[in-house]
């Protein structure tokens, strides 16, 4: 336990360091090649524009429009996606005659059906909802399915044998067994989730932490747009964090392990 | 035999891309029977328990339990698997529950039983560990105590003494006679104790390449009592069987 | 001889307005003045220039408002020409709406393409004019495909340029009403636009590269049948050539105004483009005045008097 | 055998019915409403645009220029993702010291991220390239992170017995075990590299599909935009197929089962 | 004792929130030796034959290989876990090669060296299958055959004929104690069957809740013959164990 929290401390020391080491590098070669604050802002530069910000209250809907849209479309769209996962996990024939649409669904680029989801679906927030929904339903999807096949044979006939139904197979036995991929899948879904959210406001959103990258692009604020683009990143660890610690509590029975055999 | 429980006929098996696993074999159980399976390791023992609980069905042939053609596995009916097969996500107490909580939600009573069975094979200071925190005889005790909390009315059981010291294991023998006795059950046993199979059973098979190579009726008085082994009886049936087993492969 | 490598970073795809830049493999208007051109794309005349201020880019062509934000930012930039002194933006309701003026947006949902596009801006330019802003119309981001919600109803009105009028012209949009910005406030929607530093030490090569830009733009106003043909294998939205013809009609439409008839190609207008930069002071869209004369340079567009 | 051709079969067949099911609603629909095709174009339309384009030849270098970025990202960011998985799997301190970084990288919106990249990288493929190694890093590095992670107890002493390296016990053990689930991470980066390669095309590509729907939808052509996104979606399920076609072969040896246990 | 191979001194272990599994045992093995560990499901045989080999580090006590201390597993030992442990991804050739191939690529020595282990082992159709199309005790012969391959220096063996029947069982004990002499050898060997750990070791240890409770050195013969078991003099060892035993726990 001492040892966890020794490394736990000094790792995060390491973590803030880099980051140190990174803001310092980049301050000095800002100043050194003179660049001009349009290219690429001092980090300096950017925490004065991101004070600003917050301060005056200017960021604080557009983050709680973006937070909106992530959560609602995380939740729509994981969902969705972990119930397609057991749906087409368990039917070869489902996987078959589904798994190109899901797929072609995938690749196609949001960015370029925006302009007619919103035509389909109004302005506002509801397209945003639906383009992060779609982009973080595959990585649940996929994890899902690869998860609950992971099942070994022989608990797969216990199964049979106590007569389990094939709801309970798949509730009691596939999601336990697929529990840490699928939970990877929702690691990977956060994160995308936040990603489609922004992209969506990119395009359609008049609120939200993209439309103000946007805003900011356009007012060649780059200053601004590296102060949101932090934000981002503040919000997308901050949610990633909440799926390790979702991870963390939901696989506490499968992290039995004792002294000498954990890894590293 | 009208009375018959279990009745295997003419039941072959085939693994793809192997020999024959279990070939032509003919068996039949009377309710509330208790029958061992003996023979050398790979002659098939599992593939015949398999095709009993209708696991695995069979290429040819026919299965039946209670007249009724069997055509999948039925709840009624109890495994215990060669290999522990214990959820690791589940504490122990959750793992031996887990046929009564696919039904319902385990009330109390059932809790109680569970908790009974557990402490009965010794396991009264594990309820709330998980199956890897357990010794290999342990956890194959946790699936004795799953497979016996439904008590269901036939049991099939595979080598599931396999992993326990002689003095568990022969306690667990009484228990396991004493169980099934009180409630009627069927068992199909495999092991390759042939003194355990002597000491519990009826009946014994020999098996020999999927085939059934011999069958014996056991002509001790029941029940059985720990005495019974030293005696010449015991030990004369015992000398035969692994003549038999001698011969064969 | 050696030719000299030149970037111009544009806001575009290498698309059919600018056919006369991509035409340069065929005409060589470029390497006739020892010149190597090769064109930057970008999503908007920000992008122009970054790459222009990275130094990934040796000239921008732009449209004033971010020229305007850079300078305002900072930056240190001059325009050198003037690619279209005509205002190509306009605001385009459907006949049946009865939006026939400015004042008559007054409380309507208008799309635009982007927050950041030059739609944006000057349908703000447009309602200033009027003494209406922003805060009494509903703006509504639509995209690239900004006719759709139209045709769709889910707005009024929408800013667009005169190419992507006529383009949904073309698609069969129907009748609509036009309202043109340029009748309201008549500047340059496009400039090229340099660092200071190439300004000042590199003046050569700006003005082969003006006297080559210039060659080009007459010759797509004198020849521009075979600008079109040379579209489709060079445009990448060049695929029909009648299409073609029409928007480089349209853009050489635009390469001209009164001044430039008098004094010659690309010539700026310092009196519209102070008018715009004070009107974008005014919407602050700036937050400091800007004096034109100090950020244009005169001396790169000989003037035929 | 015979049983599972007929079912390939018929789901093909399935697959087909709903696709020709939803073209023709579509195409129905577009004849009814009367639609302009700046609107939604009938698919009949779109084919024609399809047809045109290819026989022309006017799509293939685009074609070529997508596939080369997309291939090109796909190695460097699955290679680059799969070694890092391996390292941060392996490493608990590096996983605490490097995650934060990791994240980062991913919820930064490449969209507002390609201007900056053509600052630093210059133009043309280069840019495109490192943008799809990006999007296509992070689903193999966390699927390859859970996957190496879920050998059990035994097996690692078991390897640990051995005297096997480190090295060894990653390569032989951790990653034959993780191997289903690293190669679903490979389908989702796969489906991803495409979707990155067109958005960096939308922003900074003279070639390119990306730059293609950009292109299009600059001059209104809505036929063609679809006509794109078809192409993409094609390319997208070929890569998908590949990528499936790649797990079958890698995973034959863990498919072992016999009749009666198949699942569905 | 100067030529004590394998010496255990004081060693205890403990799982955590688990009462000690292993407490203050000393343990010495002469070069060549072959030792028996009997002991109840859960006495602790598991954990003391991982401490022996590196895999778990005592608590307190030590542990030394030819006088050097054991702080980890060393490749001269070989180990055969309670369970198969197999990788499934390996064909049952490539199962028995792993300790070699993970020093260097296997030569067709090599190759022929596991062969001829897996004909012995009566597995000569088994080949190029996978491990899931075993049964259970073909798998465990497989384990048994890996651990053979190197022939190292300290053999742990844990239950490793558990899965096994008499006869197999039999014949698997005379090839162990023929290829073991063969090589010098030394066994530590866990089982709960007290006729074969008499029939094996030299020294039987009996274990009870995490300490030996009795120690015995069995005066037969060497080399053993199958013979053997019916004599009086082993019938009396045994009997004697099961005494012990009898009065554990
Ligand atoms: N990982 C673990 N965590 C906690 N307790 C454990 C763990 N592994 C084993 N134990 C406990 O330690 C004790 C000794 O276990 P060990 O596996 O050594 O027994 P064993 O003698 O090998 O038994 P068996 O004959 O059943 O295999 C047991 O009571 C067991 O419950
Ligand atoms: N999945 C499978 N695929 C192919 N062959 C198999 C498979 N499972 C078992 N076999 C083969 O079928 C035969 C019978 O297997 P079975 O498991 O019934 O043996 P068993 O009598 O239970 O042996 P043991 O005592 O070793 O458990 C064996 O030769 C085995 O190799
Ligand atoms: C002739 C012409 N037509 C359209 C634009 C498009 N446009 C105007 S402003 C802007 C973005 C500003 O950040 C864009 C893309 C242009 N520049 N020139
Ligand atoms: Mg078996
Ligand atoms: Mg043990």
């Amino acid at each position: 336990m001492k040892v966890k929290a020794g490394l736990w401390k000094s790792s995060r020391i390491w973590s803030l360091t880099l980051l140190l080491a990174v803001l310092v590098v980049w301050e000095w070669t800002a100043a050194a090649f003179a660049w001009s604050d349009l290219v690429l802002p001092a980090p300096s530069t950017v925490v004065r524009s991101l004070w600003r910000g917050l301060s005056s209250g200017y960021f604080w809907p557009h983050i709680a429009q973006t937070t909106l849209e992530v959560i609602a479309g995380l939740a729509l769209g994981g969902l969705f996606g972990f119930v397609c996962g057991l749906l087409l996990g368990e039917s070869a024939f489902g996987r078959r005659v589904f798994m190109p649409y899901v797929v072609a669904s995938q690749v196609m680029p949001k960015l370029a059906l925006a302009p007619l989801l919103t035509v389909w679906l109004g302005f506002g927030t509801l397209p945003m909802v639906v383009i992060t929904a779609l982009v973080c339903f595959f990585p649940l999807l996929e994890s899902t399915m690869t998860g609950i096949g992971q099942t070994d044979l022989s608990r797969r006939e216990l199964f049979r044998m106590l007569g389990a139904t094939r709801w309970q197979t798949l509730w009691r036995l596939h999601v336990p067994t697929g529990l840490p991929v699928i939970l990877a899948g929702l690691r990977m879904a956060v994160v995308l989730a936040l990603v489609g959210a922004v992209v969506g406001e990119f395009i359609g959103g008049s609120q939200g932490l993209g439309a103000l990258i946007i805003a900011a692009q356009g007012s060649m604020d780059t200053p601004l747009m590296f102060a949101v683009l932090t934000l981002i990143t503040l919000e997308g660890l901050l949610l990633y964090l909440a799926a390790v610690w979702v991870q963390k509590r939901l696989l506490r029975p499968y992290a039995i392990t004792y002294p000498g055999h954990q890894r590293s | 035999m009208d009375d018959v429980f279990l009745s295997m006929r003419q039941v072959s098996y085939r693994y793809p891309d192997a020999p024959v696993a279990v070939s032509d074999v003919d068996w039949l159980m009377p309710a509330g029977a208790f029958h061992c399976l003996l023979g050398r390791s790979g002659c098939g023992k599992s593939t015949l328990l398999k095709l009993a609980s209708g696991l695995l069905l069979p290429e040819a042939g026919s299965v039946s339990l209670e007249g009724q053609p069997v055509c999948g596995p039925s709840p009624a009916t109890g495994f215990v698997f060669q290999a522990p097969t214990l959820l690791e996500w589940l504490s122990v107490l959750e793992n031996v529950l887990l046929p009564v909580s696919l039904q319902r939600s385990p009330d109390a009573a059932d809790t109680a039983h569970a908790q009974a069975l557990l402490d009965e094979l010794s396991l009264e200071t594990m309820h709330d560990r998980y199956p890897r925190q357990l010794s290999g005889g342990q956890q194959s005790r946790v699936a004795i105590a799953r497979a016996l909390l439904t008590q269901p009315r036939l049991l099939l059981m595979d080598e599931p003494f396999a992993a326990l010291d002689a003095l568990t294991r022969e306690e667990l023998q009484d228990i396991l006679l004493a169980v099934c006795r009180q409630h009627g059950t069927s068992v199909l046993f495999v092991t390759h104790d042939i003194a355990e199979a002597v000491y519990l059973a009826d009946r014994v098979a020999v098996m020999n390449r999927g085939r059934i190579a011999c069958e014996k009726s056991i002509a001790l008085a029941r029940p059985r009592s720990p005495g019974l082994r030293h005696s010449t009886q015991f030990n004369a049936i015992c000398a035969s069987l692994r003549q038999v087993m001698d011969t064969t492969q | 001889p050696e030719l000299e490598k030149f970037t111009l970073a544009g806001w575009s795809k290498p698309i059919t307005e600018i056919t006369n830049l991509l035409a340069e493999p065929d005409m060589g208007f470029f390497r006739d003045q020892g010149l190597a051109l090769s064109y930057l794309p970008g999503a908007g005349g920000g992008d122009a220039l970054r790459n222009l201020l990275s130094g990934q880019a040796d000239v921008a062509f732009t449209d004033p408002g971010s020229f305007f934000a850079a300078l305002d930012k900072g930056a240190k930039l001059r325009a050198i020409y003037d690619i279209y002194p005509q205002n190509v933006f306009n605001v385009v309701s459907l006949a049946s709406s009865g939006i026939t003026k400015p004042s008559d947006l007054k409380g309507k949902r208008i799309g635009v393409y982007s927050l950041s596009s030059g739609t944006r801006q000057n349908l703000q330019i447009l309602l200033q004019q009027v003494g209406l802003g922003e805060a009494d119309v509903t703006v509504v981001v639509t995209g690239l495909l900004n006719f759709i919600p139209l045709i769709q109803r889910q707005v009024d009105a929408t800013a667009a340029t005169d190419t992507g009028l006529a383009l949904a012209r073309q698609r069969g949009l129907g009748a609509v009403n036009v309202i043109e910005v340029a009748k309201y406030l008549n500047y340059s929607s496009d400039l090229f636009v340099v660092r200071e530093s190439t300004y000042q030490h590199d003046k050569d090569k700006l003005r082969r590269f003006i006297a080559a830009y210039r060659r080009s733009a007459e010759w797509m106003i004198s020849e521009p049948e075979r600008a079109a043909q040379l579209a489709v294998r060079r445009a990448i939205d060049g695929q029909d050539p009648a299409l073609n013809a029409e928007i480089i009609a349209i853009r050489n439409r635009a390469s001209v105004s009164d001044l430039t008839r008098r004094l010659g190609l690309g010539v700026l207008d310092l009196d519209t483009l102070q008018a715009a930069a004070d009107a974008y002071l005014k919407l602050n869209l700036i937050s400091r005045a800007i004096t034109i004369r100090d950020v244009v340079g005169l001396d790169l567009t000989p003037r035929i008097e």
